[in-house]
């Protein structure tokens, strides 16, 4: 069953629970990997310089190394500095940490973000990918003008399938002659050929390619940037976090998905430190609660292609679209157009 | 698509994910034929892509323009040759086992940057995105050429020209000129040059040091052409590639560079297969292994046996038989 | 024969203080507390339970991947493919401990599964080998492209047949797991399991393998001088690829320990371990023999846990890396070391 | 009268050894001068003193009258000394102009102007008949032309004093002619050689001046011609040498190896080795007799396994052996003393004592179910140590801390030991010393009497003379023809080595 966390972020005024501490442990990406990690830090950061918390003993993170780390760093954090009340472990490869460090734990909260994992203490936060994915895929679909549209991926896991199928069920939405050009990289952190892939992409004629492959997407920048310069209209859709930066300044950056992990991560502590953890609970941010959505920079992008996607997320939030996640879900979807 | 169409996404491709792995390996040459073995590619490459990231971005700063990743790419050749010194000191003066000062130049790169990136951006794990890169341009006049001009002259960033200019001019330097000589005398043969009165310890740093210079280009042009920024995974394994290469080429530049353009041409192949609809049915990790499992290919069936330079990976120790 | 025994021992000791007092010199200079930053490392480690525990953790597929590269070493052969041959032990023990019946006894699961691990190690280990022996292809190329198949191929197994929830394998049964509760509240909860009785055994075996078998005087043999070896009669290019596949295996078992022990299932990597190259760094500093292996992992553990604690203290966990690699670095160097003991020695023996 | 080259009180010391005490040398212009010693004495310490690789803690060196410094090759080279060392200093993969030209490039714009280069050398070796290629690998050109590019390099760089150090003992007999009249043509054009020897023969033929150096010490100089070899011989060990031969009647038995039409090719796919047939038969020595690279290397190693017959038949005690791996020729009976020590005869990074049953460690007792017994092979060891006199601190001592002559009675000790029924033994006692060389003749001469076969493949004329019951003599890969060494000079020897058939060819051809 999913709930969202309504009910604890009205609440946010007034008394400070004495002593809340609140930490997280990033994965392998760490603090400032312009994507998920940071976005955390940046939610834990702002509440806890909003609550007059005291860095690396209120509020702190602590960096993996490799996988084998997450255990450990969850556990330091339990004991450490006396012991944080809430613990985040940020991105699905935690899980498994997850759950056995708060079976271990029980008088300790945490919460995973990007998976699910049933305990007690546990919250879990995911994010409705598939729905913000649409929106940009209703962007692309209704600018290309070649009718062939690109989608980077990173590795292939079910969750960068959310990315994938979403998008390509939003440009279907509004452009079903429109091609989807769809690869991965097998990895997150390999620019070149994120460059290579998008120089297929564009070379085959796309002229708009969405990335959901962290470092690897990169290289798609890279690529549209250097088209762009030689006079190619191209354009690339960022991920996770506003990439307008990644673009400039050449100006590529046709708009992002953003994941605000920032404001769930804020909204749990908040919550937690009033007294609502939501344990057990599998908070879902999608559309509805401004989880995910398309970034601030969308200059590139007209008024009624804009009117579009607010039809479609108003759709999406009524329930009438569900914008599907995996591969088959798609191919309902897709029937469903017909 | 027809061929030319593929050639033509697949050629410019190729040599632009070469072209580092053109520098480094050209470096490598240099080392292994003064006779020490360099594992240590990896490092400086990534000693060279931090270089060029972090100055890219400081002469950017200081209003250098469009200069900036050029004049990175030097700064980058001059510490990449710095920092090579270190291994050199290691494995010349103070007969250190060469593979491990390779691997601990690995270690000590990949440490030191990431750090020094956390000093220099307040706690970042990763620079900043460079503005100013170095582009893929169409030669003019060239690339009008039918037929190579698309596949040659399209597309295509002028590092690359660098780079493959540089493999002949290297190989120029090694084969035809009396420093390439006694280069590759003391990586044959440090005794013999020794006798007639060639300093095999200056040579053997001078080797070194050159090989620190390429890596650090190489690494610095990986950023400035593909990266475009550089944080701990940006370089991750491109310098074991470039060692690939190196062997491959049988420890000659020519031979290196075109190693490097298989191993480019092998990855843009299974990237385009995507794309090909006859292709397309193969399961996609049989197109992610190709590149390697051609590799080994290619070495098991033509390629076979090549002979490193005889006294790589030996120091040299005046008067010991 | 002895003293020089010793004093061969003694480099590794030395490089090793001198790679920390340089580490320590750097946080002086970065304005850390290197006395503090040693002394957090060395409580959390030694006298901390459950970090105690989560050492032996890291240790045990240290020790085995170092004596992965120790044995290639030893038998001449330059093996950077342990990374590869580790994630292919790891799948071929968890695997098996899938598609074989949950309700086995732990002592058939678990060697069957370790077995299983020393076969596909040893495999991937035995194509370069091959290749070296019967094509004469150099075995860094190989090994370095063997590790990148290993890489995406063990990812597409998992995809396409285990597939579990959170990318990655579903938990092996417990009767194929290594850990125990008594182990466990040993160490305050740490994931230590009875791997390290499989690793220590592993040193052993290449220990006893080198230096008592004929086998090993063959290996070693053909390591140093592959010609004098054909002349003896030795058969140069099986020894070779016995080599590598001895040196596979103790990659593979590496792997199991991470499937039996350290997760209870495969992940889907998108990278390295990094293991397999520590692993060159462990055998370097442990001048390739089984004990020194050991040791090193010891070190390298300990440096590796105490990343957690400098981490508590605002130390940024890469001057970890930074010291680890200058302890290598003064391994390396060793010859520094000699020199300057020669010198004090002759210093020490007057004028003559 | 100044000399060229004076070298007074010289002394070198290595950690532990004097290896130069208090020497002096002596060389006037023009003049062949001789340094002799046994292995060890410190001939090539004297002689890398001199040529600046090395700086002696003592003594004073004066070139043509002025004292000098010689602190670098550079510096002799200055100074207008060359050497020719005893491990030859070419680079295989090189040419042998850019062997030669190393160091002092002639360039244009940067560029070596190769045509120049060559153009010179050839000049030069017009100049002093020394004929060689300049285009040729070095790794193609036989041993003898590596020598001459040697030559070549010191003449190149205007040498007028060189140092020859044991010029001969990888050379044929008639290269080592040719050598000598070079020698000879040196110093006619006015330059000065020191020649470091161990062959009293060649002294006596080319030296004008020998000094005798032992355990490091100057022993004296004499002029060579009021000289005899035996008095030298004594100056140079301090005790009289008995020069082994073979006196024993000849009682050939069996046939135990036999060669039916075997071809062997080498690594470049030529047949080295040309359907040759042979038999050695127990109780006898049987030399092959040969210019280096006749096949010599490849007969030996298709007999012993190492490498693949093409076609043909090997028997051992009328048992086909052909194509069986190395272990089971070895097994079956044949011992193999190789050519090259260091390469196939030891691993030099094991002890001595493992290196004593390198051929055995599989056996009992010294292995047994797969584990090895060190006591067995410690005892094995000693056992040999001491039986064949090899000069090492310890068992446990590394191989490569022996000198040549202990590794190679390590290696004869491990071989003879086996009781083969045929014993191979090449270049045996390749640059040996005399006392060495007395020692492992008297062994090779052991095996005969103890009815054994010894197949003895020599450069050196005067061993195989002197061992052989019968010379087989090797050219282009083929017998061409079996002499009685009583009944051949050694003139005749060399015309058959060269491929020419003697008239009245004798009968016992194969
Ligand atoms: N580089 C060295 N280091 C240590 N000791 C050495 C070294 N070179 C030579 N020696 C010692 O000096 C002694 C003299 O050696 P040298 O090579 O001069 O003898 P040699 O007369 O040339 O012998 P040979 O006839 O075998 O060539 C040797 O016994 C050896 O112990
Ligand atoms: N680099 C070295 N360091 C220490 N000792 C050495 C070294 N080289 C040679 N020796 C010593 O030199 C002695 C051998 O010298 P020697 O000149 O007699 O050998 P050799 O007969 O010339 O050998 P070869 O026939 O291989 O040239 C041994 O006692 C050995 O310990
Ligand atoms: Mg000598
Ligand atoms: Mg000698």
């Amino acid at each position: 069953g999913s709930s969202n966390g309504d009910d604890g972020s009205k609440s946010s005024g007034g008394d400070k629970k004495k002593g809340f501490k609140v930490a997280m442990v990033t994965d392998t990406g760490g603090v400032n990997d312009k994507s998920f990690n940071q976005s955390a830090w940046e939610g834990l950061q702002k509440f806890g310089k909003d609550n007059g918390l005291k860095l690396n003993t209120d509020y702190k993170y602590l960096q993996s190394n490799q996988a084998s780390d997450y255990e450990p760093n969850l556990n330091t954090l339990v004991h450490n500095n006396g012991g944080y009340n809430l613990i985040f472990g940020i991105g699905y490869l935690m899980e498994d940490a997850v759950k056995k460090v708060a079976a271990a734990n029980p008088n300790t909260h945490f919460a995973i973000v990007d998976d699910v994992v049933n305990a007690k203490n546990v919250t879990s936060i995911t994010f409705k990918e598939e729905q913000g994915s649409f929106l940009v895929g209703v962007v692309a679909g209704m600018m290309t003008k070649t009718n062939k549209i690109g989608f980077v991926g990173g590795e292939k896991s079910a969750l960068i399938k959310k990315f994938e199928n979403g998008f390509k069920a939003g440009v279907k939405s509004v452009n079903p002659k429109a091609d989807v050009l769809v690869q991965y990289a097998g990895s997150f952190s390999a620019a070149d050929k994120g460059q290579a892939i998008a120089n297929s992409q564009y070379g085959q004629g796309a002229d708009i390619i969405y990335h959901a492959a962290g470092a690897t997407g990169n290289g798609v920048f890279n690529e549209a940037q250097n088209r762009k310069k030689k006079g190619d209209n191209v354009w690339v859709i960022g991920v996770d976090r506003d990439q307008y930066d990644a673009g400039m300044p050449e100006d590529v950056t046709l708009t992002s998905m953003v994941k605000r992990v920032d404001n769930a991560v804020e909204q749990l502590s908040k919550d937690a430190m009033n007294g609502n953890y939501h344990g057990g609970e599998n908070l879902q941010y999608g559309l509805k609660d401004n989880g995910v959505g398309l970034s601030e920079h969308h200059d590139h992008i007209p008024d009624n292609v804009m009117k579009k996607v607010d039809d479609y997320k108003k759709k999406i939030i009524n329930g009438d679209i569900k914008p599907p996640q995996t591969d088959a879900e798609y191919k309902d979807f897709l029937a469903s157009l017909k | 698509m027809t061929i030319m169409e593929i050639l033509e996404i697949v050629i410019p491709s190729a040599i632009l994910s070469a072209t580092p792995l053109i520098l480094t390996a050209l470096g490598g040459v240099f080392s292994e034929r003064s006779g020490v073995v360099n594992i240590g590619l990896e490092g400086l490459m990534i000693i060279g892509a931090f270089i060029g990231a972090v100055f890219t971005i400081l002469f950017e700063h200081i209003g250098l323009g469009a200069a900036s990743p050029w004049l990175a790419l030097l700064v980058a050749a001059i510490i990449g040759a710095a920092f090579s010194l270190l291994h050199a000191v290691a494995s010349i003066t103070f007969r250190a086992d060469q593979v491990v000062s390779g691997v601990a130049i690995n270690f000590l790169a990949l440490g030191i940057t990431v750090f020094l990136v956390k000093k220099l951006f307040a706690g970042s794990g990763q620079t900043p995105y460079i503005d100013h890169r170095i582009n893929k341009i169409d030669v003019p006049l060239l690339h009008d050429i039918p037929i190579i001009g698309p596949l040659f002259f399209s597309n295509i960033a002028y590092t690359s020209y660098i780079a493959i200019i540089l493999a002949f001019v290297v190989w120029y330097v090694l084969f035809k000129t009396s420093f390439g000589l006694r280069l590759r005398s003391v990586g044959e043969h440090p005794a013999a040059a020794d006798t007639l009165g060639i300093n095999v310890s200056r040579m053997r740093y001078l080797g070194v040091a050159l090989s620190g210079a390429l890596g650090g280009l190489g690494g610095a042009v990986y950023v400035v052409t593909i990266a475009t920024n550089f944080g701990a995974t940006t370089i991750s394994g491109e310098g074991y590639l470039a060692l690939a290469a190196m062997i491959f080429g049988k420890w000659n530049p020519l031979g290196a560079m075109g190693a490097a353009l298989f191993f480019g041409f092998a990855q843009s192949l299974s990237i385009i297969g995507e794309s090909i609809p006859f292709l397309k049915s193969i399961p996609d990790v049989y197109l992610l292994i190709a590149p390697y499992v051609l590799t080994i290919l290619a070495l098991a069936g033509f390629v076979g046996r090549a002979d490193a330079p005889k006294a790589s990976g030996v120091p040299y120790i005046k008067g010991q038989r | 024969m002895n003293t020089k025994r010793l004093s061969g021992a003694m480099v590794p000791v030395i490089s090793v203080l001198l790679g920390l007092i340089a580490g320590a010199i750097i946080m002086l200079i970065s304005g850390y507390n290197p006395l503090q930053a040693y002394g957090d490392i060395f409580q959390m480690v030694f006298l901390t339970p459950y970090y105690s525990g989560e050492t032996v953790v890291t240790i045990i597929p240290l020790i085995l991947s170092g004596l992965s590269v120790a044995f290639a070493f030893r038998a001449g052969l330059f093996n950077i493919g342990v990374e590869g041959q580790l994630l292919v032990g790891w799948l071929a023990s968890v695997a098996t401990a899938l598609l074989l019946p949950a309700g086995l006894p732990k002592v058939i699961m678990i060697p069957a599964c370790i077995i299983a691990a020393i076969i596909g190690g040893g495999i991937w280990g035995f194509i370069p080998g091959l290749l070296k022996a019967r094509f004469k292809v150099h075995e860094v190329i190989t090994t370095i492209m063997m590790n990148y198949i290993a890489l995406h191929t063990t990812n597409a197994i998992i995809r396409k047949y285990f597939y579990a929830e959170g990318e990655r394998t579903p938990n092996i049964p417990d009767s194929a797991s290594l850990s125990s509760q008594f182990l466990y509240n040993l160490t305050a909860g740490s994931r230590m399991h009875w791997g390290i009785i499989v690793a220590l055994i592993g040193a052993v075996v290449m220990w006893f393998i080198l230096w008592r078998t004929s086998k090993g005087y063959e290996l070693r043999a053909v390591g140093f001088n592959p010609d004098a070896s054909l002349y003896a009669g030795m058969n140069v290019n099986r020894n070779m690829v016995l080599s590598f596949f001895i040196s596979g295996a103790f990659a593979g078992v590496a792997g199991a320990m991470l499937g039996l022990g350290t997760y209870h299932y495969m992940t889907i990597n998108q990278d390295f371990t990094g293991i397999g190259f520590d692993g060159i760094a462990v055998a370097l500093l442990g001048l390739n023999s089984s004990f020194g292996v050991i040791l090193g992992s010891i070190l390298f553990a300990a440096l590796e846990t105490g990343e957690i604690g400098m981490q508590s203290l605002g130390i940024p966990n890469d001057l970890v890396q930074v010291i680890i690699a200058l302890i290598i670095f003064f391994v390396a160097s060793n010859y520094i070391i000699r020199w300057t003991r020669d010198r004090l020695k002759k210093k020490g023996g007057g004028a003559k | 009268m100044t000399y060229v080259i004076e070298m007074r009180n010289i002394r070198k010391e290595f950690p532990g050894i004097v290896a130069n005490d208090d020497i002096t040398l002596q060389v006037q212009p023009g003049e062949i001068h001789a340094l002799l010693g046994e292995n060890g004495a410190g001939k090539s310490t004297l002689m890398n003193v001199l040529f600046g690789l090395y700086q002696p803690e003592q003594g004073e060196i004066y070139v043509k009258g002025q004292k000098v410094k010689i602190t670098s090759p550079n510096i002799a080279g200055d100074l207008g000394i060359g050497m020719v060392h005893q491990h030859f200093m070419l680079i295989d993969t090189f040419t042998v102009t850019e062997n030669i030209i190393l160091g002092s490039e002639p360039t244009k714009a940067g560029k070596i102007d190769i045509k120049v280069a060559e153009e010179q050398v050839r000049k030069l070796s017009n100049q002093y008949g020394l004929n060689v290629d300049p285009h040729a690998k070095v790794r193609d050109i036989s041993v003898g032309m590596q020598q001459r590019v040697e030559i070549l390099k010191t003449l190149y760089r205007g040498a007028e004093i060189l140092i020859f150090d044991e010029p001969t003992a990888v050379l044929t007999p008639h290269e080592i002619r040719e050598l000598m009249k070079i020698m000879k043509l040196l110093v006619s054009e006015g330059k000065s050689i020191i020649l470091i020897t161990h062959k009293l023969k060649e002294i006596k033929e080319v030296a004008d001046k020998c000094t005798v150096i032992r355990r490091g010490k100057g022993i004296g100089t004499v002029d060579v011609a009021d000289a005899e070899p035996s008095q030298l011989a004594s100056m140079m060990v301090g005790r009289d040498i008995k020069f082994q031969v073979n006196q024993e009647p000849y009682h050939p038995g069996a046939n135990v190896l036999e060669i039916k039409d075997l071809t062997v090719l080498d690594s470049r796919k030529v047949a080295a080795v040309n359907s040759l047939s042979l038999t050695v038969k127990s109780g006898e020595i049987l030399g092959v007799a040969g210019v280096d690279g006749n096949g010599q290397s490849e007969l030996i190693e298709a007999i012993t396994g190492l490498r693949k017959a093409a076609s043909g038949q090997i028997l051992l005690n009328g048992k086909e052996i052909t194509q069986h791996r190395p272990r089971k020729i070895t097994e079956a009976g044949i011992a193999h003393i190789p050519e090259d020590r260091h390469k196939h005869g030891l691993v030099l990074d094991f002890s001595i004592g493992h290196n004593m049953v390198l051929e055995t460690y599989y056996q009992r007792p010294y292995s047994k179910a797969g584990i090895l017994h060190f006591d067995k092979i410690r005892k094995q060891a000693e056992k040999l140590i001491k039986e064949f006199d090899v000069r090492t601190p310890s068992v446990d001592t590394p191989a490569r801390a022996l000198s040549g002559g202990n590794q190679q009675k390590a290696i004869i000790a491990r071989e003879i030991d086996r009781d083969p029924d045929l014993l191979i033994a090449a270049q045996p006692t390749r640059g040996l010393d005399v006392g060495a060389i007395e020692f492992i003749h008297r062994r090779l001469l052991e095996q005969r009497k103890n009815g054994k076969a010894v197949l003895l493949i020599s450069l050196e004329l005067d061993e195989i003379l002197n061992l052989s019951d019968r010379i087989a003599v090797i050219y282009e890969g083929k017998i061409i023809d079996i002499v009685e060494p009583s009944k051949v000079t050694e003139d005749e020897l060399g015309l058959l080595m060269a491929g020419h058939h003697l008239k009245g060819a004798h009968e016992n051809e194969h």
